[in-house]
């Protein structure tokens, strides 16, 4: 069967260049980067190598980067980092209600240990409302969170405008750039950000690495203490082949960017467009202005029919996609994405989620659009929230319709 | 995840529909669950004659909704009480640790509907 | 040249087999174990039987087993979230002097935070006094952390008896075993742990993995919060190549346990006693009684010459080891476990450690019998420490002399 | 890590050894700290004619000990005194970070060999 990839915001498949240079640091380069024999030497050097090449890619210097396991990691270290640091200066923090789990749960345990989050709100768009995080800020704000883009709805938020309040006021601003890396230019300079978490599987690296971004000068508690690695920022050694990995793969997203993103774009359109024209009763959830989302994501309910469900039956085409329902989300809550933008329960358990990548073909989409209107169909057939005024009315059905 | 069998009444589920003057039909769950069963009954006799069922919900709701009109049908009133969801997953070989909260609510629905199909003959 | 490895103790080379079974991971089976559909479930099981083969070799439940990116993440994640989540019951940590950083720069920075740490001492052979362990415990103790086995003198600490104190007083006990798994049997069950800490470099496995025993029913605060992997105790992607290989290598380390050990304990015996006839004014660090130290591990200082310029010179002739000599340990002092031990200081910067693997070989060994002694020699002609009366007298080589 | 001029020194270090009835001795460095310079001179007619070495410390340590005993030979002592543990390093072609602050030491070790030389004939 044809195999038919379209959940690349969840996990990337590791570029073939980017195991070409990790395979020999899992067969001959073997040695810990901190030793001083051969074994050490051969490592340290693509270590730096790879600092580089990160650093390149979102224009930082290379001390300024450092490695990390994964986004969750660096989630935790740029938000409870600062808040150790920070907190003789201020115990307040402004975040958003669409962030990725790595920063939402973090702040929930902050919040149990004194500080106070401000969740902003988005609106039915996904957006945020910048005035009202202007309005957040107290003279006790330490941190701004707010994600480069989002994982669900592929929505990219205004980071350089967020930026700029920060530098404003003099808050210190970390942006969770796991999924705009690779697909969007990212610039922390530019972007006036302090720190910046970008995760290696999420753009050809494999799984298990990742980088924080740590602007020169600011002061971040480590969140695992230990060893001298990188520079007393992150104990433990190094993942090396992982580490090289990432490196090549951010070069290969650097150098594919415009190529890759146009790609995915004309892709994305064709196959947003096609959904949208063939099944009816559906609603885009994110930002209706594509050019406002990701270039690879498209994330679409399809009212009166649960997406576990849907995702099951596409896998039988071979096609891999994800949901926001609560069946795939490991909580009994459907997306809490889908929450803040006050999404109906029902279509938040139908949230679907394509996310395409560089080897994504036109022939993967028109599979797509080929057998997704009669698997919608088959399913809504089966739905007593379908068409159900046959029998008899439904108050759930009349909240669905009301979409 | 899912068993052969789950995977099996998922793919082909048995008994997709709805009876039209049904002798009774039962509805459990709710949307903010994320999964809403519905039964409808024939009953002659004190025996239930057919089993047609509408869901919306994951994999493991579909299939135990297929799966329960399977065994329901050809029973007694009171046989068909003492249909567990236990039993009904267990017919399916298991279902995973999570979907036993929320999805397995078949023969709950069955229940209801049988509920609602003595009080109409009552 | 030829390349000889002694330096196991701090990385081992992936064992080949590891390697073979973690190449479908980076080529064709790339999903994330939390997606529904094939990409995903082609590895979550994968994940599981690399649970089950890590919890076989130390004898707990896969339950129990926590995937993490390395020792030092496990350490921090035990202490810390042991202190977090027992916080209420009291404030006091037992743990020793010779610990690794991943566990003194831990509890140091919970002395900051208002937690008593008792730092046992070791005696001249390394060595904790239990009666001194029992001694400190106090209503306040919430946790007792002793490395199984120590990373630089390769000293084996008695954890059963260590756990049966723990156990008599009703307190929570970690454990590093970062350094005894694979090379001693380990049993959670006999030790009484309820948390023990591995890493997959240190056997054969690749470097960025781990592993975290905690013992059901142990409340213990995430490190990492987020998504819901490892049932909410660790967030973040699986570094799904990096777990399956560490599962073989657990697999590999339980299967050849007896026969590699054996083999090492030879080979070192060898290297020591020819390095303690060959080399005269040497101290040897850790316990005398070689039962009382892992198989694989030799350290001993070289009076009057320093540890980097040793293992340079070593390094030219193919060897790899490592020193306690403030010039390789990142830090400005030597190495603490010397310090601990009372070794006087000159002495600490000279201490060298050869470990050895399974790959190590009988003429390995021969080699460094055959070029150590001389190399001493050179660098001992070059110190003014050495033979010093000839010129005037110096305190301190009278120091040194007096060891 | 360390440069090619450092190993080279490391490995074929010059002027290795003491002076037997040295005009000047100089000492610096300690135990703790893993690094011990010990500096011998033969001084005639104010300029340099002999330096020899002796030093316990790391790679570092023992280049930047050859390198000064090279830098030193045929020097008057002023201009012995003008030379810094900085041009010492610069000679080497640099040394890593780590090792600026305890291995890079030589320079100080002839300055004290110079004061010792000028404290006997004085
Ligand atoms: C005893 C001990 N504990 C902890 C660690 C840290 O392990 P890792 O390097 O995987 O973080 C090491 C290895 O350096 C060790 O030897
Ligand atoms: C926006 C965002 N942040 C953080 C993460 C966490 O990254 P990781 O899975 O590498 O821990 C993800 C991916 O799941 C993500 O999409």
């Amino acid at each position: 069967m044809k195999r038919i990839y379209l959940d690349n915001n969840a996990t990337t498949p590791v570029h073939p260049e980017v195991l070409e240079v990790m395979l020999p640091f899992y067969r001959d380069f073997f040695g810990n980067p901190s030793s001083v024999h051969w074994a050490g030497r051969e490592v340290s050097g693509a270590i730096e190598k790879a600092r580089e090449q990160v650093a390149a890619l979102i224009n930082a210097a290379p001390a300024e980067i450092v490695f990390i396991s994964c986004g969750s990691e660096g989630d935790n270290h740029a938000i409870k980092g600062t808040a150790e640091a920070l907190r003789d200066k201020g115990n307040h923090i402004i975040t958003t209600t669409v962030e990725h789990p790595a920063v939402l749960e973090t702040c929930k345990g902050l919040e149990k240990k004194g500080f106070n989050i401000t969740y902003l709100p988005v609106d039915r768009d996904g957006m945020l409302n910048l005035a009202e995080l202007e309005k957040a800020i107290t003279d006790q704000t330490i941190l701004i969170s707010v994600m480069w883009a989002n994982n669900e709805t592929g929505n990219i938020y205004p980071i350089n405008e967020i930026g700029a309040i920060a530098a404003k006021y003099g808050i210190r601003f970390h942006t969770d750039a796991v999924q705009a890396v690779g697909k969007l230019p990212v610039d922390v300079q530019k972007a006036g950000v302090h720190l910046l978490v970008l995760s290696g599987h999420k753009i050809g690296a494999p799984k298990g690495v990742g980088a924080l971004y740590i602007k020169r000068g600011t002061r971040l508690t480590p969140l695992l203490d230990g060893g001298h690695q990188e520079r007393g920022r992150r104990a433990g050694t190094h993942n090396v082949a992982g580490i090289v990995g990432l490196g090549k793969a951010c070069e290969l997203a650097g150098e594919h960017l415009v190529e890759n993103a146009a790609h995915m774009r004309r892709l994305r359109d064709k196959l947003e467009q096609g959904i949208l024209d063939a099944v009816p009763d559906n609603k885009l959830n994110g930002h209706p202005d594509r050019d406002r989302r990701l270039p690879n994501s498209l994330n679409i309910s399809f009212a009166y029919i649960e997406g576990e469900s849907l995702l099951l039956n596409l896998d039988m085409y071979g096609i891999a996609a994800s949901s926001g329902s609560a069946c795939t989300s490991g909580s009994l809550e459907p997306s809490h994405v889908m929450g803040a933008m006050c999404v109906e329960v029902s279509l938040a358990h139908s949230s679907t989620r394509f996310s395409l990548g560089a080897e994504t073909t036109e022939e993967d989409i028109d599979f797509v659009l080929e057998v997704l209107p009669a698997t919608v169909q088959r399913l809504r057939d089966m739905s007593p929230l379908y068409d159900c005024k046959k029998t008899e009315p439904c108050e759930m059905c009349e909240t669905v319709k009301r979409i | 995840m899912y068993s052969d069998k789950v995977m099996d009444h998922f793919t082909n589920p048995r008994n997709v529909g709805e009876i039209e003057n049904a002798d009774g039909v039962g509805e459990v769950g709710n949307a903010s669950c994320g999964d809403i069963m519905k039964i409808f009954l024939k009953v002659d006799e004190n025996v239930i004659t057919d089993v047609k069922f509408k869901t919306f919900g994951c994999g493991a709701a579909i299939a135990t909704s297929s799966m329960v009109t399977e065994m329901a049908i050809g029973k007694t009133i009171e046989e068909a009480l003492a249909l567990t969801n236990q039993a009904v997953s267990e017919a399916l070989d298991g279902l995973p640790a999570q979907k036993m909260h929320c999805s397995n609510l078949a023969a709950d629905a069955l229940h209801e509907a049988i509920k609602n199909y003595r009080g109409k003959s009552a």
